[in-house]
């Protein structure tokens, strides 16, 4: 693997800052100590199993589940029944007709696709919650299913929520510039009839999970999981329950990756707090694989139909309009959300100035979609990189020249785009630079050459992505005007303890993103102490009283919003500390004190000297006679809020995200003709994520998000036949790279930092749609054939090459 | 011998021995973390791909959840949890760590006894042997790269 | 899955269609049979296990004629039920007088498989269920025989 | 991931192993477990009771005859064939194993549950399928040996019968053997394979494409002829998610040809 330096842009040695810190995280993980949540036990507790659909439409005629409940070891079940007159239908994001949709924690009356939970048994062993899951008798009457969100619509078509009247769940249409014009000044206008994102996600590894307790006495719940979006959950769960939020408590430690895929357990996490209320005792509920893979957080799946593209001559790309059709599978549990996410990414890289995107989201008979790793932006970048190579092929023009004529430009920083959002900085085409350097583009064509002489057919591909960082939420109401939801915002407690430990609280909910570094490293700067005198709690507890509205670690976001918390504590608690010292040292202005050595001194006479510890120690324990008005408590808490201001709702314009880190990644492939298979010969992976806290953590993300990209591309799909059975269920099928799978890997990056973040950073880890985009482009190279998919199977590709055949 | 649908076993794992009532049906996995409580060892999939469980028994690298717990019967098992020595980190864990190759950590207990065998087996493994021999691990977080640079780094 | 095809008797239509009519006899033509229950002339339920090689598949089947023209066509509706699996088929054959008293099925079957062992892959099911229905055919032509001897 | 109550049963004697079995219609062997203990955490497939194979040390093992004849037991591991000195005088068996899954199935996983599970995905059955391969399999009637073309009958069926166990594996002398899949990705599950061996005349078979092992033995071994007896089959492979039929149609003639390419040193 060869990397290429970050050009140091001016990172202080001395500075914790920009350090390769070894994670605080590991020394535990790797000795198997992390606590995840299916390691977690309570005395007595009932092991949750969900029965599920095997039908993927079909009415619900009966229930019966009495043999479940006579079985040896079950403590009780739970139906929908009992949770339709327990609870209220899930608050819905999206306006009508899919506000109308009724959801609730398990299938009421019928059932929407296959896998969907229908009955929960709970059993003093997992065998026994298993065994009688079997007991219980469910008929159904089968009904029709529809898995193509293209017939979704068609007359005569079955509805999959009557109560919305229809299977279309939200439409919009999202228009910017003057498309006539645009259309009336092109040279050529490039036409393409459809164009498919499939259906996958992030398959993190440990699947969801609760261990849910009730105290009878408060009414209060201890909700132990490693749902990455707590807040999120609490808004959809508090009401549903009929509960004010402070009855849900959100427990996390270790969660064993998430990548979008682990905000939507709201639906089990109910059925949990309702059987732990029922059965008053705790609840265990571990999802495995083939439940996941059935039921939980799919990506979205997304056509481009009829898409008109306006270019000049010289490849000056103008606009484009295209109709979307979005499928979100059976139910609305964070959508219709992608139906604005993506419109952070509107122009892609490109300058062009006239869009206009018809957007149409429906329900199929498939797994509901959630977020996932590159959220909706993923499938719109896609989009906007395939426009650019197939207009490349039309117009006969260099796929780099294309690019480079129309990136927005380094000088044109910061830019606004035509609806209104503002990339903060960077420099796209020095990127791409470093890609076609790093795999040795001028060497291409010789490299083709050989290829040849050993019957392979080689190509090339470049990729690109935005990671849009720090939602704006008011974006939501692009989806439902009246929704009062604005702007974002995350917390960190910074306290200085009896013994002078300097204890880090976050709202975060990380699942391999280290925040417990790199927090402690932005401390450290300020208190100009060593990380490993910082304790960074690990995990989250909202009894910690340390998060807001939006905590949670999701949508590329902690590097401004989680360590732009923890810097304003860290901040606070040192303007306390100099308070405080002054006023010990019998009031010794501010500025003639320093930090240093774990403590504070005065700068002309060094020997004066009080360490953090005595610090700690006058305020929680030794505080008589310090003045009345020192308003020191040395335990901070501050609420970072992004400056941002309500988009415009009727035209569809502001600023979504603060900041734009970019991926740009090139790949070259050779494919063996005779059978489609294809090898990844080369890969060069560029980043630019603004200010770098800890280098080796961004790098970490740049290839995590490229492997999944490597895997989405080829291999990874949630293919469903006509009737809505999954045909990849589980991982023998549904085939995720190991590790002689992967390509070798090139790494390069700059640094440009955002303006707009407190620490010149930008939120990443979103990097993947750029490799998806860059398998796409290098087939369409090698095999002359259009790509019109984002899925290249072998198969796919040995079609293509029949079709040109 | 007959057959019956439960019995007792004894295993020894990280020096510890213990005896215990078994259901014949019970994974080796679940025996390990929800009878014995060393949920170090983790559960990724439903078909033996992701390798989060591996072990080594009696010498040799498996997934546990490819083994009844009856078929450990007097096994010596080695798990994530017996690779420090006290709060001395292994050779592998170490470069884990120094090399950033693990993120959520889910897969890393199976990932470090996959390469724990190899090391022992391969002392000096190219990359493509090392490669091979995490096969059977899964990983989402790293793309494998710095697991790879790792053990390479662990075997020099 | 939709698997069809002919199959010729050497045997009147008459017997033929006894055979494929007669509850009693289809049992025998029925992979494991275990028990089978004839409710009335249109509806019948078996209790089967299917022979896998990794441990038989037992499945509660009821099937219910659905459309009758004695003596050439006939659709059955199957719905099965097992632990590990929901099988829904429908089938339907039409019998010809074919050249020397003999006489000619053709056949299609529409199955549908869902739960755990839907979800082992077409690869494996596909097979399987050829493999079911050839001996379906066999042994049916053994029952055509014998009734035709007897 | 959860089982269905299961016994089971750890026989000290192939006798003792045979007499469970015999006893009882629901009693399946356990050899590797690779397979079988995921059908059974689906409960796709649940015995009633599992006679676990592992404590029969005469099922293990590999005899290099004078003759250059290989006696395989069928409790002997993947990893067992690769590291044998013996198994090396038909150096594909290592080549092909070591291509199984991963290490720590084939740590466990057996030659014999390999070809008595007949997965369409397993490279085993169709590269003994070409070898020419003869199974034992033990009853109370005693030893009786099948040869590969009378082996395989299903997708997890075999001539193995109730109350019987596939002891060993008897693979004739040859060298000249090629085997040629295409996989999901790197050594992944398999979308379709083919094994090839010249030994006095050109035998193929084919995998993935039908419920067992597709044997052929083309006029000559040039691609052309290789091709055409794919084509003779008229395979009516099944379809799933990864190829349709027509693709694993197309895939068994390159995969044969590639096969035939090896055993004939032409690659």
């Amino acid at each position: 693997m060869t990397t290429v330096a970050p050009e140091k842009t001016a990172v202080e040695q001395e500075t914790w800052a920009g350090q390769n810190v070894p994670r605080k995280e590991d020394r535990r993980l790797v000795q198997g100590q992390g606590v995840f949540v299916d390691d977690v036990k309570r005395h007595g507790m009932g092991y949750l199993h969900f029965v599920r659909s095997p039908y993927a439409h079909a009415h619900i005629t009966s229930i019966d589940v009495s043999a479940a409940e006579q079985h040896p070891g079950v403590y009780g079940t739970l139906t929908g029944e009992e949770v339709a007159a327990l609870t209220d239908p899930f608050f819905q994001i999206a306006s009508v007709p899919g506000a109308n949709v009724k959801d609730y924690a398990l299938a009421v009356g019928k059932v929407r696709y296959v896998g969907e939970p229908i009955v929960a048994v709970v059993a003093e062993t997992r065998e026994a919650a298993r065994d009688a899951s079997e007991l219980v008798e469910v008929e159904y009457e089968p009904l029709d299913a529809i898995t193509d969100a293209r017939h979704a619509q068609d007359s005569g078509v079955p509805t999959i929520h009557e109560d919305a009247g229809g299977n279309l769940m939200w439409e919009g249409v999202y228009e910017w510039g003057d498309l006539d014009a645009a259309f009336a000044e092109a040279d050529r206008v490039v036409k393409i009839d459809e164009l498919h994102f499939h259906r996958f996600n992030s398959t993190p590894l440990e699947c969801d999970g609760a261990l849910v307790e009730y105290n009878r006495g408060m009414g209060q719940w201890s909700i132990t999981t490693n749902n990455q979006f707590p807040g999120f959950a609490a808004i959809m769960m508090g009401p549903a329950m009929k509960v004010g939020l402070d009855k849900l408590r959100f427990v996390t430690q270790d969660i064993g990756g998430g990548f979008g895929n682990k905000i939507t357990s709201h639906p089990q996490l109910v059925a949990c707090c309702l059987l732990a209320r029922k059965l008053n005792r705790p609840i265990q509920w571990t999802e495995w694989r083939t439940d996941f893979h059935m039921s939980m957080s799919h990506g979205n799946e997304r056509w481009f139909q009829e898409t008109e593209v306006a270019v000049k001559d010289d490849g000056t790309l103008l606009g484009f309009r295209t109709k979307a059709l979005d499928d979100a599978g059976a139910y609305l549990r964070y959508e219709p959300l992608g139906g604005v996410i993506w419109a952070q990414v509107t122009p892609g890289m490109y300058k062009w100035k006239h869009i206009r995107v018809d957007f149409t989201q429906v329900a199929t008979n498939k797994a509901p979609v959630s977020p996932n790793r590159g959220y909706s932006r993923m499938q719109h970048l896609w989009f906007t990189e395939r426009i650019i190579d197939i207009v490349a092929r039309e117009l006969d023009l260099d796929p780099v020249e294309i690019r480079k004529r129309n990136y927005v430009r380094a000088e044109d920083m910061p830019y606004t785009t035509p609806n209104g959002c503002v990339y903060d900085s960077g420099d796209y085409a020095q990127m791409l630079d470093i890609a076609l350097e790093l795999i040795d583009y001028p060497s291409l064509e010789a490299k083709r050459a050989d290829a040849k002489t050993r019957g392979k057919l080689l190509g090339f591909g470049i990729g690109s992505t935005l990671d849009s960082g720090t939602n704006n939420f008011g974006q939501s109401r692009m989806i439902n005007p009246e929704l009062q939801f604005s702007g974002n915002n995350e917390v960190a407690t910074v306290k200085l303890d009896i013994f002078g430990e300097i204890v880090v609280t976050l709202g975060t909910t990380p699942q391999g993103q280290g925040h417990e570094t790199t927090a402690s490293q932005v401390v450290a700067d300020i208190l100009k102490c060593s990380v490993d005198d910082v304790f960074v709690r690990a995990g989250h507890d909202s009894y910690w009283n340390s998060h807001a509205g939006f905590s949670g670690t999701y949508a590329s976001q902690f590097a401004v919003t989680g360590l732009s918390a923890v810097k304003g504590a860290t901040e606070m608690l040192r303007e306390e500390i100099f308070k405080l010292a002054g006023a010990v040292f019998g009031g010794v202005p501010a500025e003639a004190l320093e930090l240093a050595d774990g403590g504070i001194r005065i700068k002309e006479n060094p020997e004066a000297f009080l360490p953090f510890m005595a610090c700690g120690a006058i305020i929680n324990a030794n505080n008589a006679g310090l003045p009345e008005d020192l308003g020191v408590t040395l335990n901070c808490r501050y609420v970072y809020r992004p400056p941002f201001e309500v988009p415009d709702v009727e035209k569809k314009y502001g600023n979504l995200t603060l900041t734009y880190a970019t991926q740009i990644h090139a790949a070259v492939i050779e494919i063996d003709p005779e059978t489609g298979y294809y090898d990844i010969v080369d890969y060069a992976a560029v980043d630019d994520c603004g200010k770098r806290i800890n280098p080796q953590i961004v790098e970490g993300q740049v290839m995590g998000a490229t492997a999944q990209a490597l895997g989405a591309a080829v291999h990874e799909i949630y293919e469903y036949d006509a009737d809505g059975n999954l045909l990849t269920p589980n991982f023998y099928d549904y085939h995720v790279p190991h590790a002689l799978d992967m390509p070798p890997l090139k790494t390069g990056s700059i640094e440009s930092p955002s303006p707009f973040t407190p620490l010149g950073t930008k939120g990443m880890g979103e990097g993947g749609g750029a490799g998806i985009h860059a398998i796409c482009a290098a087939v369409q190279d090698a095999t002359g054939a259009i790509v019109t998919g984002s899925h290249n199977s072998y198969q796919r590709v040995w079609r293509l090459l029949q079709e040109r055949a | 011998m007959n057959a019956t649908t439960e019995r007792s076993i004894t295993v020894t794992i990280n020096g510890t021995t213990y005896e215990r009532e078994v259901e014949a049906r019970k994974l080796l996995i679940h025996f390990v973390r929800d009878d014995l409580d060393l949920t170090g060892s983790h559960i990724g999939c439903d078909t033996g791909n992701c390798g989060a469980c591996s072990l080594i028994v009696d010498g040799t690298l498996v997934k546990s959840c490819m083994m009844l717990a009856v078929q450990a019967d007097g096994a010596t098992i080695e798990s994530v949890e017996g690779l420090a020595d006290g709060d001395e980190l292994s050779k592998l864990q170490e470069s884990f760590r120094a090399h950033h190759a693990l993120q959520c950590g889910y897969c890393t207990p199976g990932m470090l006894m996959s390469a724990t065998a190899l090391l022992r087996a391969n002392p000096h493994p190219s990359d493509d042997e090392i490669k091979k021999a995490l096969q059977g691990n899964i990983c989402r977080c790293t793309g494998y790269w710095n697991i790879v640079e790792a053990v390479k780094a662990a075997a020099e | 899955m939709i698997v069809s095809g002919e199959r010729t008797f050497n045997a009147p239509r008459d017997a033929v269609w006894k055979v494929l009519n007669d509850p009693a006899s289809m049992a025998k033509t029925m992979p494991g049979v275990e028990s089978f229950d004839v409710h009335d002339d249109k509806r019948w339920t078996a209790n089967v296990k299917i022979p896998l090689g990794l441990g038989g598949l037992k499945m509660k089947i009821d099937m219910e004629k659905i459309e009758e023209h004695e003596p050439e066509h006939a659709a059955l509706n199957i719905k099965g039920k097992g632990v590990g699996a929901m099988l829904s088929m429908q089938t339907s054959f039409d019998l010809s007088e074919a050249d020397g008293a003999a006489t000619l099925m053709k056949w299609a079957a529409d199955v549908k498989i869902a739960g755990p062992v839907g979800s082992m892959g077409q690869r494996v099911i596909q097979p399987i269920v050829n493999q079911q229905v050839s001996h379906v055919l066999s042994a049916l032509e053994r029952e055509v025989q014998n009734a035709v001897e007897s | 991931m959860l089982l269905r109550e299961v016994a089971y049963a750890r026989p000290a004697s192939l006798a003792e192993a045979l007499e469970i079995l015999a006893a009882d219609d629901g009693a399946r062997a356990l050899a590797g477990g690779q397979t079988l203990i995921n059908v059974m955490k689906a409960r796709a497939g649940s015995p009633d009771t599992l006679v676990d194979l592992s404590a029969l040390d005469d099922l293990k093992g590999i005899e290099l005859g004078s003759d250059g004849t290989l006696e395989i037991g069928a409790m002997t591991t993947y990893t067992e064939i690769m590291a044998s000195s013996e198994a090396r005088a038909r150096p594909i068996l290592g080549d092909v194993c070591a291509q199984i899954a991963d290490v720590q199935v084939r740590n466990r996983g057996t030659i014999g549950g390999n070809v008595c599970t007949n997965d369409p995905t397993n490279h085993l059955p169709p590269l003994l399928a070409a070898l020419r391969a003869q199974f034992t399999i033990a009853g109370d009637g005693g030893e009786r040996s099948v040869s590969s073309d009378d082996f395989f009958l299903g997708v997890y069926l075999t001539a193995v019968g109730a109350g019987e166990l596939l002891t060993k594996i008897t693979i004739p002398a040859g060298r000249n053997d090629g085997f040629a899949a295409v996989t999901l990705g790197v050594e992944g599950t398999c979308i379709a394979s083919a094994a090839a061996s010249l030994n006095g005349s050109m035998r193929i078979a084919l995998g993935c494409v039908d419920a067992v092992p597709v044997v052929l033995t083309p006029s000559s071994d040039d691609a052309d002829a290789v091709r055409q007896a794919v084509r003779d089959a008229n395979l009516d492979p099944p379809s799933d998610v990864h190829a349709s039929s027509d693709y694993r149609r197309h895939l068994a003639e390159v995969l044969a040809v590639r096969a035939v390419d090896q055993a004939r040193g032409a690659v």
